[in-house]
């Protein structure tokens, strides 16, 4: 119905989005290895998005691409997280280390669904988030513990990803419908927290001590990144309506 | 002497040289030059597809298009890879470029303006290369002839997704057709030239065919490259940009109309539209990545001592 | 005691201080809070409008955004040199900001999603600013009560422009005047908030009452703007999102619906939707501008120590 | 007819395009004069981009804004030089030295045309243009002259700009059929070096040594930047066709 298509457009909007961002590092990189590494995580997420959005289409009458690229601002439901700039590569894996974290602990509850597609979905998606992970993890440690220049460049990126982390787990009434068929994020939290202070801790680094940003748990607000974001994804798509590609 | 003996014999058996082997000095010369000089072009390759990757206008051809640049950079790597067996490392093959003292395909410093350039830069820019490596798959020294057996697969993949591209597109609105026809006229002879000069412009061929590198010369490519693309165009509903292609019964070749050396010769100079925001774009991501890089290494050195410690 | 018998006077008589004359270290500390934190908001106040001037629908709304962002850099301006007046440079002061340790206004903690903000904005926010402002006209302390009045004339005046732009929307398409019913909505409440908390719960206003610096109670004030804002809304041919508002004839006030002071503590404390992207980005901007500042430091130097020599 | 319109399209592309890449400054300057000062500028070259396409709109029955924001890139006479991305105001300043004194030596020419719109518009357009050379010569005396860092940053941005200097100064047919009506571009070269040599020698800096990019003397052709400077521009006008704001 149109509540787990809503929820799956939750999950695939953060794929997509991410996707969106991490696909700029491709060619961008501070090395070869990892415009790699990076593309196939953005590839990776794009493959999930697809399916969710498909998934989430399916109740519209829509395609994947009539929601990724025909939609407004408004009609999106991604996180303030994933619309966050790429920064340096700092932030980026300030970022990554959130996202992955997060979409790994979502996933593996999520196999478990009473909803069968988000169940598959969410299986496949679980494998490659556990590599995302410990990419994330492990540029984490090498930067917390690389240089003094380094360790202060992934601090700066934590402190400036910290505010939006909060949003990832509000439950609202979509989740509270679905019971039983959506992930509770509110869950998510304490093996969230465990699993990042173990890393960080690792890392030496400090989890930020940052107030929270004020979002929207239903997720139809914005932070204002997310309008530029949309006009350079949709510019070529939306100059040719009705158009295949 | 026994060396020598030992290659001339490889090479006259058609066999294969391996890293380990005696090798003369200008053989290896001339490899770590045209090995690295692909392996660059894969890498600034990289560049005017990666322009595409977030305006992409379907979330299946991004996927393809990332996947696609992906790639490249991993061609770039076996291809450094394989350089680095004849003594020449990475770190050395990447300043070299970056201080622009090594080559790379001129093609890349043309823009890709539109996104059917995606589409003509698979089939025709990834066809010419398909064109130049597959005998490159032969080639007289052994890493090198097995990176290229493994990229001249993906780059056969990448060709026919240009293609896919392009079709799409041509069999799309007027104004998708108007845009592939576009690339295609914009992308035609810049890939003819991707051969390099006529014969009787190319004097190390001769030496490179000599020693099992190269195949067959830069006009025998061309022309098969010609006859191939001139029937596909066919199947795409587009043509080409030249009304001079015809086939040759006498010299079995397939001719095509008179191309821009000059333009050609000014791109190699340095003067193409891109060749400044390439190399400033790729200085860029080194510079950007240095702290990285140092954090890295720091940190690894730092795991090394500690293990032996334990 | 001659200096407080003097400052007395003058307030009694409602007329001026000046930078030269003596004022209690009290009145001094208050002054030049409320001063910077207005100059700090004019600073931070520059982004939401920011957000739109590469994106703005017209050539024309482009250029009036710019002249208006300009404009709050140039308040900005005007009143740090104001505050500079009562001793403290504005490194200091600009530091302070950078710290996290001066406030500036709220209401730009919250994002302009839209271009039709821009219009709430103008309308509404500046419209507010305006109502607070115009009586610092007469503030007490010269130098303050001078930069209010060529500050109100310009507020006016982009506070006529935000209007228009929605009346703009308001009369055109269906989905422009959504836009701009969306905007009036969420910018409706956090303006009213403001003229800050209720008077009974604002300890401070009463010495600035008494100093001549406040004019207006919280609540007068706000009142006054809900009875001005219920007018123009009319003509714009929008609705605000609030059933509350009605005039009580008996105390003469215009009464609005209850505020949601939780969140405007939240946003006090840094837990606005962009309290951490506008410091970040205040911040980015010193720290990328530091080399410039550096080198027009030492250039300026130069050229004195050369004039010397001369 | 068309051929001046053809015309004021040129320079009216590049005032506008260059006032969209100041327009980013506002907020982001080094220091908040320097807000206002290219505020300042980039207002002033939208206003000469109004009268341009205002006066090129009318030979095809088109306001200033069915130009600016539904054009595609085909559309639009920008130089490669205005298209060029900010980078950081060491970047921005070389690209104004060059646009300002290039625009200077156009306008004090074009105040003689014949035709009398582009006279007028020059006119009032040269007397601010005498400002923003002003500002980006002062620019670079202070940054090249002033520490190590400014002078490394400077030098920078004229490399990075300076490939793109040669396409300002190129006649084509266009030119050759507008004259008395248009500037002969190729004219302008050398007062132009002039200035540029002068400013350069006292500020302690080099004309860059770098190798022309080949361009499209017609303009017709265009860096890869312009599409998504457009994209973003274009974004909302383009979401409401019809529309006025």
């Amino acid at each position: 119905g149109e509540d787990v298509a809503e929820y799956a457009l939750r999950l695939g909007d953060d794929a997509l989005i991410l996707a969106q961002r991490l696909g700029w590092w491709i060619s961008r990189a501070p090395e070869l290895e990892e415009d790699i590494a990076l593309g196939n995580i953005a590839l990776d997420q794009i493959g999930h998005a697809r399916s969710f959005l498909t998934y989430a289409g399916a109740a519209w009458g829509k395609s994947e691409d009539d929601l990724a690229y025909f939609r407004g601002e408004d009609g999106f439901r991604s996180s303030y997280l994933v619309e966050q700039p790429n920064g340096d590569f700092g932030k980026t894996i300030a970022r990554q280390l959130v996202i992955s974290v997060y979409q790994h602990e979502l996933y593996s509850r999520l196999v478990a669904s009473t909803d069968a597609t988000l169940a598959a979905v969410a299986a496949k998606a679980l494998k490659e988030v556990d590599y995302h992970r410990d990419h994330a993890k492990q540029w984490t440690l090498r930067l917390g513990d690389g240089t003094e220049e380094s360790n202060r460049r992934i601090t700066a990126g934590l402190v400036s990803v910290w505010p939006y982390v909060d949003q990832l787990f509000q439950d609202d009434e979509l989740i509270e419908r679905l019971d039983g068929v959506a992930v509770r994020p509110s869950e998510l939290r304490e093996p969230f927290d465990a699993y990042i202070a173990a890393v960080l801790a690792e890392a030496g680094l400090e989890v930020p001590q940052v107030p929270n940003a004020m979002t929207d748990k239903s997720r139809r607000r914005h932070s204002e990144h997310l309008g530029y974001l949309l006009a350079e994804m949709q510019v070529l798509a939306r100059e040719h309506p009705g158009a295949t590609w | 002497e026994a060396g020598q003996a030992y290659f001339d014999k490889i090479i006259a058996e058609d066999s294969r040289i391996e890293p380990a082997d005696w090798m003369p000095e200008k053989y290896r010369k001339t490899l770590v030059r045209q090995m690295s000089q692909h392996a660059h072009s894969e890498i600034i390759g990289m560049q005017p597809e990666a322009n595409w990757i977030t305006r992409a206008p379907s979330l299946k051809r991004k996927a393809i298009l990332m996947a696609k640049v992906q790639d490249e950079a991993g061609h770039g790597l076996y291809l450094y890879s394989a350089t680095e067996t004849l003594g020449t490392p990475r770190d050395v093959l990447n300043q070299q470029l970056l201080e622009g003292k090594a080559k790379y395909s001129s093609i890349f410093n043309y823009p890709a303006n539109s996104w059917a350039d995606m589409g003509a830069i698979g089939w025709l820019v990834d066809g010419a290369a398909i064109a130049n490596q597959v005998p490159l798959c032969r080639a007289s020294y052994g890493p090198y002839g097995r990176a290229m057996v493994r990229i001249c697969k993906e780059e056969s993949f990448h060709q026919r997704q240009g293609f896919e591209i392009l079709l799409e597109l041509s069999n799309g609105t007027p104004a998708q057709k108007q845009m592939a026809q576009d690339a295609v006229n914009r992308f035609y002879a810049p890939a003819l030239m991707m051969f390099g000069p006529t014969d009787t412009d190319s004097p190390n061929s001769q030496q490179s065919m000599a020693w099992n590198i190269k195949r067959f010369s830069n006009d025998e490519l061309r022309s098969r490259f010609v006859g191939m693309i001139q029937e596909q165009v066919k199947v795409l509903g587009l043509t080409l940009p030249d009304d001079k292609i015809r086939y040759n019964e006498e010299t079995g070749m397939w001719e095509h109309g008179e191309l821009d050396w000059d333009e050609f010769h000014e791109v190699l100079a340095g003067r193409g539209p891109c060749n400044a925001q390439r190399m400033e774009r790729r200085r860029e991501a080194h510079e950007n990545g240095a702290w990285v890089r140092e954090a890295a290494a720091a940190y690894a050195e730092k795991k090394a001592q500690k293990a032996q410690v334990a």
